[in-house]
């Protein structure tokens, strides 16, 4: 489904990412793992095309993306939930919403994104800057799954969010994947939030993934190693 | 204040005053070229180095074509290319031909400074048509006096100037004011004036004269506004004048901000075939842009309008379409323009010579029979002697000329009683 | 100041330069929202504004030919189809602007002050050698002559009633789309977080034409509005650039609610003023008062509070 | 690239600069004192001193827009005032009761006549002192300049928001100067002006002599602007310019700094201004405006905002190229002068100066140095 | 206790960004010859303490007190001057500049316009520049343009144009983002040499390199502080555990 290969990424003189390779199956959960300032950010932003990459290349299906502004980047099945959610504080829940549509045209908001967060459906006309944390998290995903991606990507979708929501958003992850067979790219560095969602991990360090490990081998102790202060 | 001429005595004085005149007699003028007979020497005509050949005389054109002036100098140019056409189709000045080189001011005061130097310093021009603006005049006038250069200015014109090295062909200020607000006052028993102008120095000076003769004859002022150049927003001062029903208003503004009072107060319900309106500001090239449908009724002051009906302005008005095209309309300034290039040979003719000194020393009491205007003559203070006519504007932006002034109008550039 | 009027023409000065302010307040709106959307919007300083206001009248004024010629019989309904011909061609011309130059200079604002500046110059002399130098007149229609008698003394004039009727028209649209079309809400999103509505899959480079187009449009519109007030010559829209400006940093750039509300304290403001002193001293003192108030408060009287 | 020795012989240098400024000076020093005087008629050469007048705008506007990341599009407000100052001081000489014994109140300039002034306004009196005229020159613009950047410095405007106020700013001094013509001489201007302490300004010895005092104040602002731009406070603005914050958290009152160098090139633009007077005989509303001003910056532009002589030398081209074109083209010109503009602001940001740097300065130091070239773009940075 | 035995003194500081807390009653206490590490998840609100201390943004409530002096009601600068020096997040430096003008551009001589005018270029402050480059290992970069540095060595410069002015309290937000291993470790060795006689507070996520340099440890979460001591102290706080990793 996605494959990156030798992705490296430069601010300015010095290269943040250095050839970063990743492939993710179709409906498969990939939790990229690591510290602030580890690169997990970079590695999402330069996936969607926020920032551009300096050499490698970003296959979705048979459609190399890497070229490509991020709006076409949408078109071709990506999609993406940055981090601290950047929703659009001034437009509200419903025109939140809408800026997801644009890409493949549609008009309407499709019904089962309120099934999945009821909490939009009823403050649809408030404005987003006015939500809470955890319902701007939902609305950014909201966002993100109306302009019907194939592969989902989400940075630090934890970061600021009550732990009992997150438990709840780690449910509603599932729930998509298996509703619309989505491949999932989360990075993270909320070890629990991860095991409950993740088949796989990726440890990154330094911009180049140190670790890798399968959710059923997983051992919590040695993620965390990398991860806790 | 004026002086009477009957049409018989015209002539005679004018002749009388000719001879007076200390200059190379003989050759007596006449407004109908003589065919060229054999050319004088061009040492002889030209002693002190100005661009003239044996089959050639050099002057120059200065106006705007480029920036806000452009708008209305555009009618100058043509007719000073017209009247040098004509010259030279007769056989020029002097059995020489015009040459002219065209400047652009650039509708900016200190280009106009810059072109005239190079005119008079560079090119010797032995004569400058050119300058609208008071503003651009001020700006040549040290140049011109400094190099003893001529100007024929064509504009109606505040005054207050009276410069030996510049002849003002338009009318000054006491010229078309004073016969302008005796007539509004004799025909339409005016008593209450509402001056309006622009924000610089010609409305402002012409409205400070029109005040005084108008209280001088005991009548009042009940408002006086001026606007900056190019405002469009007139609805306030519209207001206060349909409160205050003056019996005239008496407008001078000009350039684009016309367009906008005169449609705003039509809009505003001001009929002007009821509100007496006289302005000295509005040609018929102003007219194009305001709309004929938006003035009609008003009433203008001027020395010259297209529709004037004698012979030599019925053969200016064609031949002056035949070259610019049958659209064209011609106003008091570009007939103003006209009268220079014919004033300067007339004055070369009779001194035989290019030389400043000696154009300038022929020129007073030169006169112009086939002006279309009708007639005009040099006064001494390098002004035009010129009748003051009201028009009245049609819808078909020509205006009818419903009186003239009997007598030639003196012009006064310094008026005692009026600064 | 008020010696010399009763008090019924208190009234009747009362209500007409209410009148009067109203429809310098539509002018002043007409002329600012176009640079609104451009300058507020996008952070693009157009200093060819007023040429694309030009390009407006001078479009009415060949429709009204047209008409003159092909349709006397609809002679009247010229106006209404020039404003739609207006509002086309400045989007047009937009458009291509945008393509050509402006698209290169986002991220350098105060250089597409000076490459719009040249532009200006540009259409300036296009406009001579189109039309000629001297200004060219527009006539009016008859239903738009005249004037409404609420009573003796006051007459509302059925043009500014019409400048006015279009100002809040061309506003409500603008504002319509701005926040309930789609293609509004693309803009919003792209001036709120270019890189985000970019990851969400909004075309901002589509988005960023489409909008100074739009801006454009607007401005000719505004440009075929002037024809019933103002002149129309080659030059005639460098007077407004300063006024309109003014009146959009004023407001605070990006609130297009703050560009009505400032565009409405300056006209009633000089036109109050002009009331009592010359049009000249009206103006230095209506600037003056905008620039200090700008001086204590530079984001403007309208602020759009966003947490980054 | 460029290796700066970081220790400098003295305090001299901060005058010169590095090696290509210095040839630039040198070359443009020679350009205007010997080979146009040479060259010229003291027509031509009058009106390139008119040129020369615009370039201390210029030259201000690299310091202010260049250094500083200022755009000030109300210049034209300092170049007027400097020159209004000086117009007001030859006006009063050339209106003494002699020569206006015409006038209904002999002694007073002539439009204050017109507009029937029967006494001199009180700011007018002291501008009978030439001394305090060359003061009032610097010093008024200056303390403008002062009031208006410290308020606007201080509340943080920048960037696009001064552009825009200093344009108002021009606008309102414009519609002020032509509406108050009793005052001023309104949109006129003060024309006529004719002797300077009884010496002619208007004859060839006096413009030889005018042209020559302009030319060294033009190079002596040219040399104070190197100054400034090389020493600490010159590095200060580019600080100010590319990374505001930081300067403010290096313990620098920012705003202080920034009204400094506006208050610099207002001073500099008025010196132009009085020397516009001096040379052209006259001044005029139509320079405090807006579209001069920007004009003038679109000359700084062309020349190359970061290069003091490049803006001088960006003025005496497009100026020259226009006095060319309009004569020859006068339809063609507004074209060409348009797509300067969008020429050099999209295509050539730094203007002449930086097409000089890039392609020309590199290949005359290849030329000059030979093989050592190659050593300079061998030392390679850090890591 | 008396707070003014401390160089800093925060006490109650609150800032809310329309409604939002971003910091919320914050209270702490920083002495001469510490090095304080402040970590904390994103959106902690680390970030923003720096900036209230160094006046870039206004406290909503609160005091901060360095050596005595109320600085809520100081001016940037004045606060600088007092001996705050503070070090971006990405490193911001003058890239048309030389690393030696970059410096001289810091030292605190020369502050006022005219002082600027003034300023020299004599042997003392070669020597001084020279001596700072030194400590932050360009001394051989002098005469470079600072856009050529890499991104480690631009955090050093900012280092150093913060360490020429001698402040008695330095704030450094993310000193070693971008560093290579090596460039860390030198980093740490610097900041442990230049502690003794100041103030110094970090940021850093890196646990590796806070466990070189802290003193003591706070650690803020959601605008507060949730735990505050030596590194160990704070690694075994269970609350901490649970922000950072879950459960």
């Amino acid at each position: 489904m996605l494959e990156v290969s030798n992705l490296s990424v430069a601010y300015g003189e010095s290269e943040v990412l250095h050839g970063i390779d990743l492939s993710a199956a179709e409906g498969e959960i990939v939790a990229v793992m690591g510290r602030n300032g580890m690169g997990k950010s970079t590695l999402m932003k330069s996936l969607i095309g926020m920032i551009p990459h300096r050499a490698g290349s970003i296959r979705l299906g048979d459609a190399d993306l890497s070229q490509l502004p991020s709006h076409r980047r949408v078109e071709g099945g990506l999609a993406f939930v940055p981090q601290g959610r950047m929703i659009f504080p001034s437009l509200t829940v419903e025109e939140n919403i809408t800026t997801g549509l644009i890409a493949h045209g549609d008009r309407t908001i499709p019904d089962d994104i309120y099934g999945l967060f009821p909490v939009l459906h009823d403050m649809r006309k408030r404005r987003g800057g006015n939500l809470s944390g955890g319902q701007q998290q939902q609305l950014a995903i909201a966002r993100a799954l109306v302009s019907k991606p194939r592969v989902l990507l989400l940075d630090e979708p934890t970061e600021g969010i009550q732990p009992s929501i997150i438990k709840d958003m780690a449910k509603v992850l599932k729930e998509i994947r298996r509703m619309m067979n989505l491949t999932i790219v989360v990075s993270e560095q909320v070890l629990s939030f991860a095991m409950d969602v993740a088949d796989r991990f990726l440890v990154i360090e330094n911009g180049r993934f140190v670790d890798e490990v399968a959710a059923a081998d997983a051992d919590e102790g040695r993620i965390a190693a990398y991860l806790s202060v | 204040m004026t002086i009477r001429y009957s049409a018989g005595s015209r002539l005679t004085k004018a002749w009388k005053r000719f001879l007076g005149a200390a200059v190379i007699g003989g050759a007596a003028f006449t407004p109908i070229p003589a065919l060229a007979g054999p050319a004088l020497p061009t040492s002889q005509v030209n002693t002190t180095g100005l661009a003239v050949t044996d089959d050639t005389v050099t002057v120059g054109i200065m106006h705007s074509v480029t920036g806000t002036m452009a708008i209305s100098e555009t009618g100058s140019v043509q007719a000073e290319k017209l009247a040098i056409d004509q010259i030279n189709a007769m056989g020029g000045v002097l059995g020489r031909k015009i040459k002219f080189i065209q400047e652009d001011g650039a509708s900016d005061w200190p280009t106009f400074a810059e072109k005239s130097k190079k005119l008079l310093e560079k090119d010797k021009v032995a004569a400058v048509f050119g300058c609208w603006t008071s503003a651009s005049r001020k700006a040549v006038l040290p140049v011109f006096e400094k190099d003893n250069g001529l100007l024929y200015y064509p504009t109606f014109y505040e005054g207050l100037e009276e410069s030996p090295n510049v002849y003002y062909t338009g009318q000054e200020a006491t010229q078309q004011i004073l016969a302008g607000i005796d007539w509004v006052v004799k025909e339409k028993g005016a008593k209450t004036f509402y001056l309006l102008g622009s924000d610089y120095i010609w409305p402002r000076t012409s409205n400070k004269i029109a005040r005084k003769h108008i209280e001088k004859n005991g009548l009042k002022v009940v408002g006086e506004e001026y606007f900056p150049l190019g405002h469009t927003q007139f609805n306030s001062v519209i207001n206060k004048i349909k409160l205050k029903k003056p019996d005239v208003i008496y407008a001078i503004i000009v350039g684009g901000s016309n367009v906008a009072f005169y449609k705003q107060l039509k809009a505003a319900g001001i009929d002007l075939n009821k509100q007496t309106l006289l302005t000295i500001s509005v040609t018929e090239d102003e007219i194009r842009g305001i709309g004929g449908e938006n003035i009609v009724g008003a009433y203008a002051a001027m020395k010259y309008f297209q529709s004037l009906d004698n012979p030599n302005n019925k053969a200016f008005v064609k031949a002056f379409k035949d070259k610019w095209g049958q659209d064209i309309v011609i106003g008091d300034v570009t007939q103003a323009a006209y009268l220079g290039a014919w004033l300067w040979k007339a004055a070369v003719e009779k001194a035989q010579s290019f030389d400043v000194d000696k154009v300038r020393a022929a020129s007073t009491g030169i006169e112009l029979t086939t002006a279309p205007e009708g007639y005009v003559r040099i006064h001494k203070n390098h002004h035009l002697w010129s009748k003051t006519r009201i028009g009245r504007a049609r819808a078909d932006g020509q205006y009818d000329v419903i009186y003239e002034t009997k007598d030639l109008m003196e012009p006064d550039p310094f008026p005692k009683g009026y600064q | 100041m008020f010696d010399g009027y009763t008090a019924s023409e208190l009234v009747s000065i009362f209500v007409m330069q209410g009148f009067a302010g109203l429809i310098l307040f539509s002018v002043f709106l007409l002329m600012a929202l176009g640079l609104a959307i451009i300058f507020g919007q996008m952070g693009v300083i157009n200093m060819a504004h007023g040429e694309f206001m030009i390009l407006g009248a001078y479009m009415t004024y060949l429709t009204s030919h047209v008409f003159k010629g092909a349709f006397p019989g609809i002679y009247g309904a010229y106006f209404l189809v020039a404003i739609v011909v207006a509002a086309l061609a400045g989007a047009a011309l937009g458009w291509l602007l945008e393509w050509a130059l402006i698209r290169h200079l986002y991220h350098r604002p105060l250089d597409t002050l000076l490459a719009t500046w040249g532009v200006s110059m540009i259409l300036q002399q296009i406009y001579r050698s189109i039309f000629g130098a001297r200004e060219v007149g527009v006539e009016l229609p008859d239903w738009l002559m005249g004037a409404f008698h609420l009573s003796d003394t006051i007459e509302l004039p059925v043009n500014g009633v019409f400048v006015f009727a279009l100002t809040a028209a061309i506003s409500t649209i603008i504002l319509f789309m701005m926040f309930r079309s789609r293609w509004g809400l693309q803009v919003r999103a792209v001036v709120q977080n270019r890189p985000m509505a970019g990851a969400a899959g909004i075309n901002g480079t589509r988005v960023d034409r489409m909008t100074f187009a739009l801006g454009c449009g607007v401005a000719s519109i505004a440009g075929a509005a002037f024809t019933m007030i103002g002149s129309t010559g080659p030059t005639a829209g460098q007077l407004y650039i300063v006024d309109t400006f003014l009146v959009v940093v004023f407001g605070g750039a990006q609130s297009l609610f703050g560009t009505i509300a400032s565009a409405f304290s300056i006209s009633q403001s000089q036109s109050s003023l002009e009331f009592f002193m010359s049009g000249s001293m009206a103006k230095v003192f209506t600037l003056l008062t905008v620039v200090g108030i700008l001086l204590l408060r530079p984001q403007g009287l309208f602020v759009l509070k966003m947490r980054k | 690239m460029t290796s700066h020795p970081h220790v400098l012989p003295g305090r001299l240098a901060y005058f010169t600069g590095s090696r290509s400024e210095r040839g630039a000076l040198l070359a443009f020093a020679v350009l205007i004192l010997v080979l146009l005087p040479l060259g010229l008629d003291v027509f031509r050469l009058n009106i390139f001193g008119k040129y020369l007048t615009y370039a201390f705008v210029a030259v201000g506007l690299v310091l202010c827009w260049g250094l500083g990341g200022i755009l000030s599009l109300g210049q034209g407000v300092f170049f007027g005032l400097g020159g209004y100052c000086m117009a007001m001081f030859l006006k009063l000489e050339a209106s003494d009761p002699v020569s206006t014994a015409i006038q209904s109140t002999p002694g007073i300039p002539d439009f204050m006549d017109w507009n029937q002034l029967t006494a001199l306004p009180w700011f007018w009196e002291p501008f009978h002192s030439l001394a305090f005229t060359l003061v009032a020159v610097i010093v008024v613009p200056t303390v403008f300049a002062f009031v208006l950047g410290s308020a606007l410095f201080h509340r943080r405007v920048g960037g696009v928001y001064f552009a825009i106020i200093t344009q108002a700013v021009a606008s309102i001094l414009s519609i002020l100067i032509v509406g108050q013509q009793g005052l001023t001489g309104g949109l006129n201007g003060i024309t006529d002006l004719r002797t300077l302490l009884g010496w002619d300004i208007r004859s060839d010895a006096a413009k030889y002599v005018l042209y020559y005092v302009n030319a060294f104040l033009l190079l002596a602002v040219i040399l104070g602007g190197a100054y400034i731009r090389n020493c600490k406070l010159g590095r200060i603005l580019v600080g100010i310019r590319d990374q505001e914050d930081r300067v403010r958290f290096t313990g620098y009152n920012v705003a202080a700094f920034k009204t400094f160098i506006f208050c610099v090139a207002a001073a500099f633009s008025a010196i132009g201004g009085a020397m516009f007077t001096l040379q052209v005989g006259f001044m005029s509303p139509t320079f405090v405006g807006i579209v001069p001003s920007i004009e003038m910056v679109v000359f700084c532009a062309v020349g190359g905002r970061l290069s003091l002589v490049g803006a001088a030398v960006g003025t005496l081209v497009v100026n020259f190229a226009k006095t060319t074109f309009s004569e020859s083209f006068p339809e063609l010109w507004l074209f060409a002068m348009g797509a300067l503009f969008i020429g050099v602001v999209s295509a050539f940001p730094l203007g002449l100066a930086g097409l000089y740097e890039r392609h020309l300065a590199p290949r005359l130091s290849r030329w000059r140095q030979g093989g050592s070239a190659a050593a300079v773009l061998s030392s390679t940075p850090g890591e | 206790m008396s707070n003014n035995d401390f160089v800093l003194s925060v006490e109650d500081l609150t800032v809310s960004f329309d409604g939002f807390r971003a910091v919320d009653g914050l209270s702490f206490y920083v002495d001469t010859n510490e090095l304080r590490v402040v970590i904390g998840p994103n959106g902690a609100g680390k970030t923003t303490v720096l900036d209230l201390i160094c006046g870039k943004t206004k406290a909503t409530e609160g005091s901060i007190k360095f050596k005595g002096q109320e600085l809520t009601r100081m001016s940037e600068h004045e606060i600088v001057r007092a001996g705050v020096g503070r070090k971006f997040q990405t490193p911001s430096i003058y890239e048309d500049l030389t690393v030696f003008e970059n410096l001289e551009v810091s030292l605190p001589r020369g502050r006022s316009v005219l002082g600027a005018l003034a300023f020299r270029r004599d042997a003392e402050v070669v020597e001084r520049i020279e001596s700072v480059a030194e400590d932050i290992f360009l001394a051989d970069l002098l005469d470079e343009r600072a856009a050529v540095l890499s991104h480690g060595q631009k955090q050093w410069l900012e280092i150093g144009m913060l360490l020429i002015q001698s402040p008695e309290l330095l704030m450094l937000d993310e000193p070693v983002a971008g560093m290579s291993l090596s460039e860390r470790e030198k980093t740490a060795e610097l900041l442990n040499r230049i502690t003794p006689g100041r103030s110094v507070i970090v940021i850093e996520h890196d646990m590796k390199f806070v466990k070189h340099i802290a003193h003591k440890v706070t650690v803020l979460h959601q605008g507060k502080i949730l735990s505050e001591g030596s590194l160990d102290k704070v690694q075994n706080d269970p609350r901490v555990i649970e922000v950072y990793l879950g459960h």
